[in-house]
């Protein structure tokens, strides 16, 4: 056999200037092959659904918001789409986590890290959660203290910084893996929960979860989701997601994952420049279909490609002065 | 836009005591097999298969059997509903001897995919299947539309006495269908799956739905397959690979329940 | 000259069947012919801007907000258009209170309602401004307290709601004409500064301001606005406008004004279906020109034709249960 | 969208020790008076006239008189600028023995308008009036393209000794100009629209700019007539009706300033 030449392997000088760019980044002890991580409550209630996210390429899965009981959720209408975006009140449908762990020992030897999203009325509940969610091996918990409609759970136990403090210390008190706490924009000042949850020894801040939103219909005169308002997600919110992680990554020294409304791999780079370590995704399973990692990670290597950018990680807070 | 648009009922049939067929106006092309999913303001939004499709009218056929159906059947000529959709993939229709086999309500959403196979002149050979005879419905519109239609009742009350899938065993000994296509109780198509050999083989399956727009992942069966986006409508090859089917589905909170366990 | 005929005046039988609808709303003591009023800060910084909106059609205008000081606001860019919406960070540019008032006595016989919009540091600021106002004939005051992005005015006192209390009645005590409360939709719980403005006396609240937003440009690696943030307004927030508008509505007497994304007769509807008596308008009269405000009034005329509804003012608050 | 996009600069002239041309792509289609909001990141954003249109490239042509204009002064090849636009309405050009009279930067908006009436085989006269000799530029480049150019100074250092509007009056009276189109102070425009007459008379106006889009009303004059949208370029018909014209602008703050007054 002839020796293989070095121009066989590199067939143009391209190639060889041009090495595919590294889009590896850094959580703490985790370590993501791209940046994007399937968003909560997308495709993620039960082991097959989030084995095909992985598949499509996803860096990370955030589980469903998983709290101890059984909860059905609200009634339909629980989503309904906008010009700009689409409203859900889903609210917080999920088997109880006792259910639950089955879907994650199916997940145990999954390729990317599972990370279990959890929500409770009080830290103790949180804390009853994270150590089952720890138990099945996730690689981290979010604590959802964000859903902007769920009556006692969600934003009303995440809008107080003290309550916040407590819920993220007992957490963080309780469980080896990172905890991760999952913010919502319908408060007066983001920065100082993101404080309150840092100052609480949380391992990274995800921002945003939905704003509360509503629709109505004119015709039967009446909103069209059954619980009336509902979060609003999609490209509509991206600058106010961005205008979050822009100011709590100015404040807080662990790292911040960049959620809302982002659609390709532009409003990646976006969120990343504005401070996010890794960026999560949501509506954009419905907008681009459940390939949407795949094709957004190829649009992130383009970019990179083309701007000579070695490394993504080179991008974070890019455009903090 | 997937937000539900007005329309109102145009006209209303009961078909059994239980079972009413609702027509209104909707412009939408629909293959046979889609479903919209129906807003009953004030009460719930729920999935139902186009039972009936014209050019501008549409309708669904449904059964009583909770709050929503029940508010459904109780709503008159002028009352508004919501409709978003069609959704769903739809009936592929490859064969060109197709055997129909119908289970219950089934026959709602199999009605328009037969009226199309008799409309390409082929002739669809159909099993509806029900309890009683006071169930059956739809038998005359099919017979009319030039299918053969062959009536199965658990009870013998009418035509063939056993299940849909007794009789369906029998027929593929003797005639050579080349497709199946089956709505009906997942356990019942389950068994007909055994039975396709290497025949074109569609059916319909039911989960609960909430956003019916492939993001929410309620509706998921096996590795992550979207009953409402990827779906309703499963070839042979593809259930085969999917474990939960005719086993179990799953409730408004993403809790398995067993079909032998279902209602 | 022979007689007019029935016939000749109602030529089909379907006129005489269906009467003009009425446009027209209460607001306290002011009856606008429309609903529709130009938001404040867009073409209303001089008397010749405020007349073409007038003649555009408008109900009533709102004028630019005037600080006791002339203002020259941030640098540019203060605008960036994004998918869904505008982001603005003008900075409350305004020629001062003294200045302002020769625009003023230019409209003293404007054919609509001219409402003040003043912004301030302290009650004081709010009550000198207003009376400046009230002495120049307008027929209420607009209270910015919501403005996103001007340090120490706007949003700063309108997120406390001892504050905003302080502020509303030092003005409602201080002036005689109709006070409105403009609200910000970036805090915790707007429905809670709706009643402290309705408890200090308010006689309107208007909801909503702009949302915090921000827009990076990816090639230069830098927030687009020179001041990073700006408000967010257009299409994209309407579903946070309208919730605000139906939850506020719900927990206070006094009229709502809706404002935020509001660009069709369709918006105006479903802004009045949720609780509002009346809308702002800003962002469409870029979106679809100065004439914005006829085009949606004949929308609105149509839909209530259509609809056989006799009267605009039936359908505030419709979809409330 | 109306949000910057970033291009480099190509290439940079300077004109005089005060004014400098910077090239750069950009493959809008322009109209001749139409003009860019050009972003100097952390500097400023500030609208500037195309001075120059071909299919990909265009041009600016600037003064340096503050802090954006330094900014963009000092810009080398590879320099990043945003640009958005082009805004604005452009000339309508439709005299067909046109007098263009430009008074310092003037000429710099005028010469895409002058460069087309001479490829439409139309012959332009242009009066480029300037402070002094070494503010004048674009003279050469406007001989070549074949219009009939004549130089004014204020103080005689080159051509006609005065201003551009004088030399106006005179032309005016004895030659047979049917459209006079100009860019300068405003004083100078408003004498210059006082001679017009019957003629098409078309004049760039400048305002304090900040949306350009039309929204925040901070460039108006008159009765809400908005430079940006629906100028900058004026006919003498509206001109006359805006009592603004020549005598005040607006600052950054909103409030006046008298043209007298003003540097
Ligand atoms: C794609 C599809 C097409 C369907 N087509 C028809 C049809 O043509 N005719 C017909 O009679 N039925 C059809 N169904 C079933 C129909 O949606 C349910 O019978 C209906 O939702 C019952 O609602 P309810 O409130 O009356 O009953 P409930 O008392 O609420 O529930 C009774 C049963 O209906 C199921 N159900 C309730 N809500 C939903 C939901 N959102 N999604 C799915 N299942 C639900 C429950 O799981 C339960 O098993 C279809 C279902 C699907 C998924
Ligand atoms: C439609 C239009 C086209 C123009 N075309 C040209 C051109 O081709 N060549 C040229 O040299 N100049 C042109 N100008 C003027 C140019 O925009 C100003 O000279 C420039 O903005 C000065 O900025 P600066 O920071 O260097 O000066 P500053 O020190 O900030 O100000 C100096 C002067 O520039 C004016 N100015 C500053 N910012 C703006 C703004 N955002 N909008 C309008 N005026 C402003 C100020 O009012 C002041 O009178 C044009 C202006 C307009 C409105
Ligand atoms: C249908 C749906 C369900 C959601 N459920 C959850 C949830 O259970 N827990 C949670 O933390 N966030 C939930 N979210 C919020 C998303 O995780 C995400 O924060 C938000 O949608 C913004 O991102 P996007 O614009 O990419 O969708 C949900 C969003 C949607 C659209
Ligand atoms: C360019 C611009 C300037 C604005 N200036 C003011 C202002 O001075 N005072 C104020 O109360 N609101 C101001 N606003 C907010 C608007 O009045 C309005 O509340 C907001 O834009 C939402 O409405 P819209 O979506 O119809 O634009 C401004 C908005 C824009 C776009
Ligand atoms: S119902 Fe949400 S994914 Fe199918
Ligand atoms: S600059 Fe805003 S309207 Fe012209």
């Amino acid at each position: 056999m002839a020796p293989i030449k070095h121009t066989d392997l590199y067939p143009t000088n391209q190639y060889r200037l041009r090495p595919m760019p590294d889009l590896k980044t850094i959580l703490g002890p985790l370590t993501l092959k791209n940046p994007t991580i399937l968003a909560s409550g997308i495709m993620d209630e039960d082991a097959g659904s989030m084995h095909r996210m992985i598949t499509s390429g996803a860096g990370a899965i955030v589980t469903k918001s998983i709290g101890l009981d059984p909860r059905p959720g609200y009634p339909n209408p629980t989503i309904v789409e906008t010009p700009c975006g689409l409203l859900n009140a889903m609210g917080l449908p999920n088997p109880g986590i006792t259910d639950f762990t089955h879907e994650l020992d199916l997940l145990r030897n999954a390729p990317v890290p599972i990370i279990g999203s959890i929500y409770g009325k009080d830290p103790e509940e949180f804390s009853t959660l994270a150590r089952h969610m720890e138990r099945h091996h996730v690689a981290a918990v979010e604590l959802n203290v964000s859903c902007p409609h769920a009556k006692h759970y969600g934003m009303e136990v995440g809008m107080d910084p003290q309550i916040l403090s407590n819920i993220t210390a007992a957490v963080t008190h309780t469980v080896h893996i990172p905890v991760y706490v999952k913010l919502s924009p319908n408060v007066t000042d983001i920065v100082i929960l993101a404080q309150a949850a840092a100052d609480a020894h949380a391992d990274a801040i995800v921002a945003i979860n939905t704003l509360k939103g509503m629709s109505i219909d004119l015709d039967v005169r009446r909103p069209i989701l059954a619980n009336r308002t509902g979060g609003y997600s999609g490209p509509a919110i991206k600058p106010i997601g961005v205008r979050c992680v822009y100011d709590i990554s100015q404040h807080v020294s662990i790292p911040v994952i960049g959620v809302g409304g982002i659609t390709t791999g532009a409003d990646v780079l976006e969120y990343l420049m504005a401070g996010a370590s890794a960026v999560q995704i949501g509506t954009a399973v419905y907008l681009r279909g459940p390939t949407v990692f795949s094709h957004i990670t190829q649009e992130i290597t383009d970019w990179l490609t083309t701007h000579h950018v070695a490394r993504l990680s080179d991008l974070i807070g890019a455009a903090h002065p | 836009m997937n937000a539900p648009r007005i329309t109102t009922v145009h006209t209303g049939k009961q078909e059994t005591p239980t079972v009413k067929t609702l027509t209104f106006k909707d412009p939408s092309p629909i293959v046979p097999g889609q479903f919209y999913m129906i807003w009953i303001p004030g009460v719930d939004e729920i999935p139902m298969s186009v039972s009936y499709i014209s050019e501008s009218i549409k309708a669904i056929t449904f059964r009583r059997i909770g709050d929503a159906t029940e508010a459904l059947f109780n709503l008159r000529k002028g009352d508004a509903i919501g409709l978003r959709g069609p959704y769903g993939n739809g009936f592929a229709l490859k064969g060109r001897r197709p055997l129909f086999i119908a289970g219950g309500t089934g026959a709602a959403m199999l009605a328009p995919a037969i009226e199309l196979i008799q409309r390409k002149k082929r002739t669809a050979t159909v099993i509806l299947g029900a309890k009683t005879k006071g169930d059956l419905f739809f038998e005359r519109r099919l017979s009319r539309a030039g299918a053969r239609v062959l009536v199965t009742t658990d009870d013998g009350s009418k035509g063939y006495h056993g299940f849909a899938s007794d009789l369906a065993k029998d027929l593929l000994k003797n005639a050579s269908y080349d497709a199946m296509y089956t709505c009906g109780p997942e356990p019942m198509m389950k068994t007909l799956l055994a039975f396709s050999g290497q025949r074109v083989f569609e059916a319909s399956l039911e989960r609960y739905m909430k956003c019916a727009i492939g993001l929410c992942g309620q509706c998921c069966i096996g590795e992550g397959v979207r009953v409402c986006a990827d779906g309703p409508i499963f070839n042979g090859k593809t259930l085969k690979t999917i474990p939960d089917f005719g086993r179990f589905k799953r409730d408004a909170s993403g809790g398995k329940i067993s079909f032998s366990q279902a209602p």
